[in-house]
């Protein structure tokens, strides 16, 4: 298992570790049973646009990475567009994942879909019709 | 604290000690001859690797042929190609060959290596039954289940003598007299044990042990069994009839004999060496257990091998924990299954009863002769401020 | 002739080259750390094994893998702890895993290595169907009966690359394209061929290819088996899971590194290296023959390595020939039955047809890069000698 | 396998290797398939003293140098002394031999009882009475 310059990168110096106070949209997936967990939370502005995103995370080194790119990734874009992001985009964006790995970047996915739909939530919409799913991710994902 | 690099994973490996580089190097370059040849250059090549064999059969207490001549003396002594060649010919060896006398049943333990257990395994879909005893929370076989399990079915007990991870040694003596008791035979990995602990193989009533060179500071690649003689075993490598026909393959002769230099070397200086590494590893272990909340130690905290500190540190993970310890110039493990990829954290560590999510953030420490007090003190310091850290990014973590 | 110190005994072993010794050496010393090891020591060690393996899959022109970041790229190389190990996990790793699909018969040769001959008499007492094939005088396999024994049952055919007593090359390729011609796999030991000869396991169509390090400069107690993508076979060691879990047990990374080192430099310089031994091989015979009368060459003189000379020589044994070639200062080989102590010569020598009387008389000289043209004379002038004198003791012997 | 100082000694610089032109007692037993025959010439005095022996013999090491050996331990000797000559004497004087050479020792014996029985037949003796067989030994022998 080999991790790129930029996955050691991102693990060693994450970007938006912590918690934003006022987060008007936060989602938690995993479990600690599986020894992944991720807690996003986002400040999304009454336009739209993710103005600020914070993590945290409980998983390994490939888990935190992930976390950092993707809220790297989605800070200053819109909601519309934040959805638009993959696992596999943010694997990419880290120079690739070892295929082990791969399963950590799913749950930066859907941590932030989680993260969306509490928003939508809160804002009184059914994130079901807008994401597609509820985005109950919260249960313990699969590796693929 | 200065930055410095600290080799805290001398389970994993030892670096080779200059003894046995300098012990191997005149059979690398210079007599270059296979043992297997009539002339002076291979004759002297094969006697050394007899020599590497009584070495070895010394530290371990075999009984020593009693023809000096004898071809391959001492033949209890048997070179492999590391401490998984041994274990896999002990145990299908010893299963197939004509010494299991048509018995059919192993006893093993829940946490041995994966060369034991594996190949227990594989065995049972031959049709062979195993027991795979339980251990309690610090890692110690179930005595009384290994005394219901035995019967007159049972051929092999196979149980290790010190844990890999959490360094627990094992009663081998009681565990040989319950063996020996129906008949059966007993076999130890012994891989971490050799060079870091007394081992006398009579006095235990042993009658296999793997070893391997690179867990006391000799050369990877290079391995031992031993066999009690009248021990048959079916070949791990059929060719050539090296090794008594058992593990065939022109002799690794520099291997072999910087093996011998390097288990010398660790015998002979055994208390003094090993007394050294465990006052280093109580001050590591109690350092970190007053500096860290929240974490505990694994492992029998007294009968464990003298330079294994294991711990489980509640809401990190381990492979991050492995990775910023690098960071700083830590080497060390976990047996996190995030580091291995697997959905689940070290069969060991399940086996004594860690629930999951805190198996997630073991650590294990293993010293060696060459670190320092100083080492010790970074490590602690080290470690601490990582687990902060990394605590500080966690969602489970709530101060 | 001023007394020297001649090594012809190449092809027993060869002496490590300074390329590998310094190839290996920083691997043995500084750079400790376990290719499995999270770690930046541990990760170099692992990348500097995947380097290796590329090297050696280039020589061989294996496929590379698609993906450069793939864990274990490329996958087609296994490292084992020598050549026989190799065999052993090509032929029983085959037979009892997947992709025999459930075929029973192996084909192999009458004049193959005992790593593989004694691989296929295991597994013919675990009820495998196995076809030694003849060889005619100067060695080459009977492809006649070859294509009568394949059926739709054979499950692999292995055939050595070239013989390690007289050197005799056999036709690979016609070979490959008859066991495809029914689905079987095809095996070649190549121990002895590789860094000797050109070899191409695609062009070639070899799905399987043992090698062993020391044969071509590299260190003793190492060796690969190429195992074409998709072949699944039954592991050899089970354990930790190197080596794609056939091979387990903490990874010999000096030795591999050196193999590597050895192989690559074998391979660039094949034709230059091996036109210059070959042309001492020829003066070898050339003087050989011409100076013994009643001697014999063994072999096929053309298709043969470019280093092996092998002879008989009439109402003379080897034993003491060697024996003697060494009190002058010469390293050789003999086939002869007393040589081994087992009753009859050597299983080549018999399958070639010669009388067991002649070949007791055997002998085989093998040469390296490091000899010269002074070394030849010597040996050329000595062997002479010693025939001359062995001969005037011999009841046989009548001028 | 490991031969003894004593041995290599014996091989590389055998004692008595030759023939003797008028010997009165010639032994030879092996045979080339077995890739060893040993042959022993005897020069017997009037008083039944070995005053000369030689031998020639094609084999490995060891039968070269127990051939040279029991040649060495019988010169001088009377026949009845000669007879008493076994394979493990001469072993035992070479300091020893691998376990797998041991055979090719009773090839010394043998050669040596024959020899003493083409002398005695020569003489118009049978043999067979005085060594308890006809030393017809030269059947290919068997290993030990
Ligand atoms: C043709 C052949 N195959 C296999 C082997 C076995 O190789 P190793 O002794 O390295 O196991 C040898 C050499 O000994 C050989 O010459
Ligand atoms: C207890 C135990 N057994 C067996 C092994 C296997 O030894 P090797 O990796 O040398 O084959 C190891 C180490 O890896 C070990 O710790
Ligand atoms: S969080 Fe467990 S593998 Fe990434
Ligand atoms: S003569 Fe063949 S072994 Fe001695």
């Amino acid at each position: 298992m080999q991790y790129s310059e930029k996955v050691l990168d991102h693990f060693t110096h994450p970007r938006n570790v912590g918690e934003i106070e006022d987060a008007n949209g936060v989602g938690e997936v995993g479990n600690a049973k599986c020894g992944d967990i991720m807690k996003i939370y986002l400040k999304v502005s009454d336009d739209g646009i993710i103005e600020d995103v914070k993590f945290k995370t409980f998983g390994c080194g490939a888990a935190i990475a992930t976390s950092s790119m993707a809220t790297e990734m989605v800070k200053g874009k819109s909601l519309e567009e934040a959805l638009k992001l993959t696992n596999k985009a943010v694997a990419e964006a880290l120079d690739g994942l070892p295929p082990v790995k791969m399963h950590c970047s799913v749950l930066a996915e859907e941590a932030l879909r989680s993260a969306i739909s509490d928003y939508y939530k809160r804002m009184g919409k059914d994130p079901a019709e807008i994401l597609g799913c509820d985005a109950d991710c919260s249960a313990c994902h699969k590796a693929d | 604290m200065e930055k410095r690099f600290v080799y805290a994973d001398n389970a994993a490996t030892t670096p080779l000690s200059e003894i046995a580089f300098n012990a191997m190097k005149p059979w690398l370059t210079e007599h270059y001859g296979n043992p297997s040849s009539l002339y002076r250059m291979g004759r002297e090549a094969k006697e050394a690797i007899n020599e590497a064999r009584k070495v070895v059969g010394k530290c371990l207490n075999a009984a020593m042929p009693v023809n000096e001549k004898n071809d391959y003396a001492p033949g209890e002594i048997l070179f492999t190609g590391g401490g998984s060649q041994a274990d896999n010919l002990a145990i299908r060896g010893f299963m197939h060959g004509p010494s299991s006398k048509g018995r059919k049943h192993i006893i093993t333990s829940k946490i041995e290596h994966h060369a034991v257990l594996y190949t227990c395994e594989a065995l049972e879909k031959e049709g062979y039954r195993v027991t795979y005893l339980n251990v309690d929370k610090e890692g110690h076989v179930d005595l009384e289940q290994l005394k219901n399990e035995l019967s007159e079915d049972t051929a092999l007990v196979s149980v290790m003598a010190a844990n890999n991870e959490i360094g627990t040694i094992q009663p081998l003596k009681q565990i040989s007299e319950l063996a020996h008791s129906v008949g059966a035979k007993f076999h130890t990995d012994a891989v971490q044990a050799v060079g870091h602990m007394h081992i006398d193989v009579q006095e235990m009533g042993i009658d296999m042990l793997s070893l391997a060179g690179h867990k006391f500071r000799g050369p990877r690649g290079t391995g031992v069994l031993y066999v009690k003689n009248g021990i048959q075993l079916e070949p791990l490598v059929y060719g050539g009839g090296q090794e008594r026909g058992l593990v065939s393959g022109t002799e690794n002769t520099a291997g072999f004999i910087g093996l011998a230099a390097a288990m010398q070397d660790a015998c002979e200086h055994l208390d003094e060496k090993m007394g050294y590494v465990k006052k280093l590893t109580d001050k590591l272990v109690k350092g970190i257990m007053e500096n860290i909340p929240y974490s505990h130690y694994t492992g029998d905290p007294v009968n464990r091998l003298p330079g294994t500190a294991s711990f489980v540190f509640e809401a990190i993970e381990g492979e991050g924990l492995i990775l910023r310890l690098d960071n700083a110039g830590v080497c060390g493990s976990t047996g996190s299954a995030c580091s291995t990829g697997s959905l689940d954290p070290s069969h060991v560590l399940m086996a004594i009863g860690l629930p999951h999510e805190i198996a997630h953030g073991s650590l294990r420490l293993t010293l060696g002769e060459q670190n320092t007090e100083e080492d010790v003190d970074y490590v602690i310091e080290t470690v601490t401020d990582v687990v902060k850290t990394l605590r500080s990014m966690s969602p489970v973590w709530e101060n």
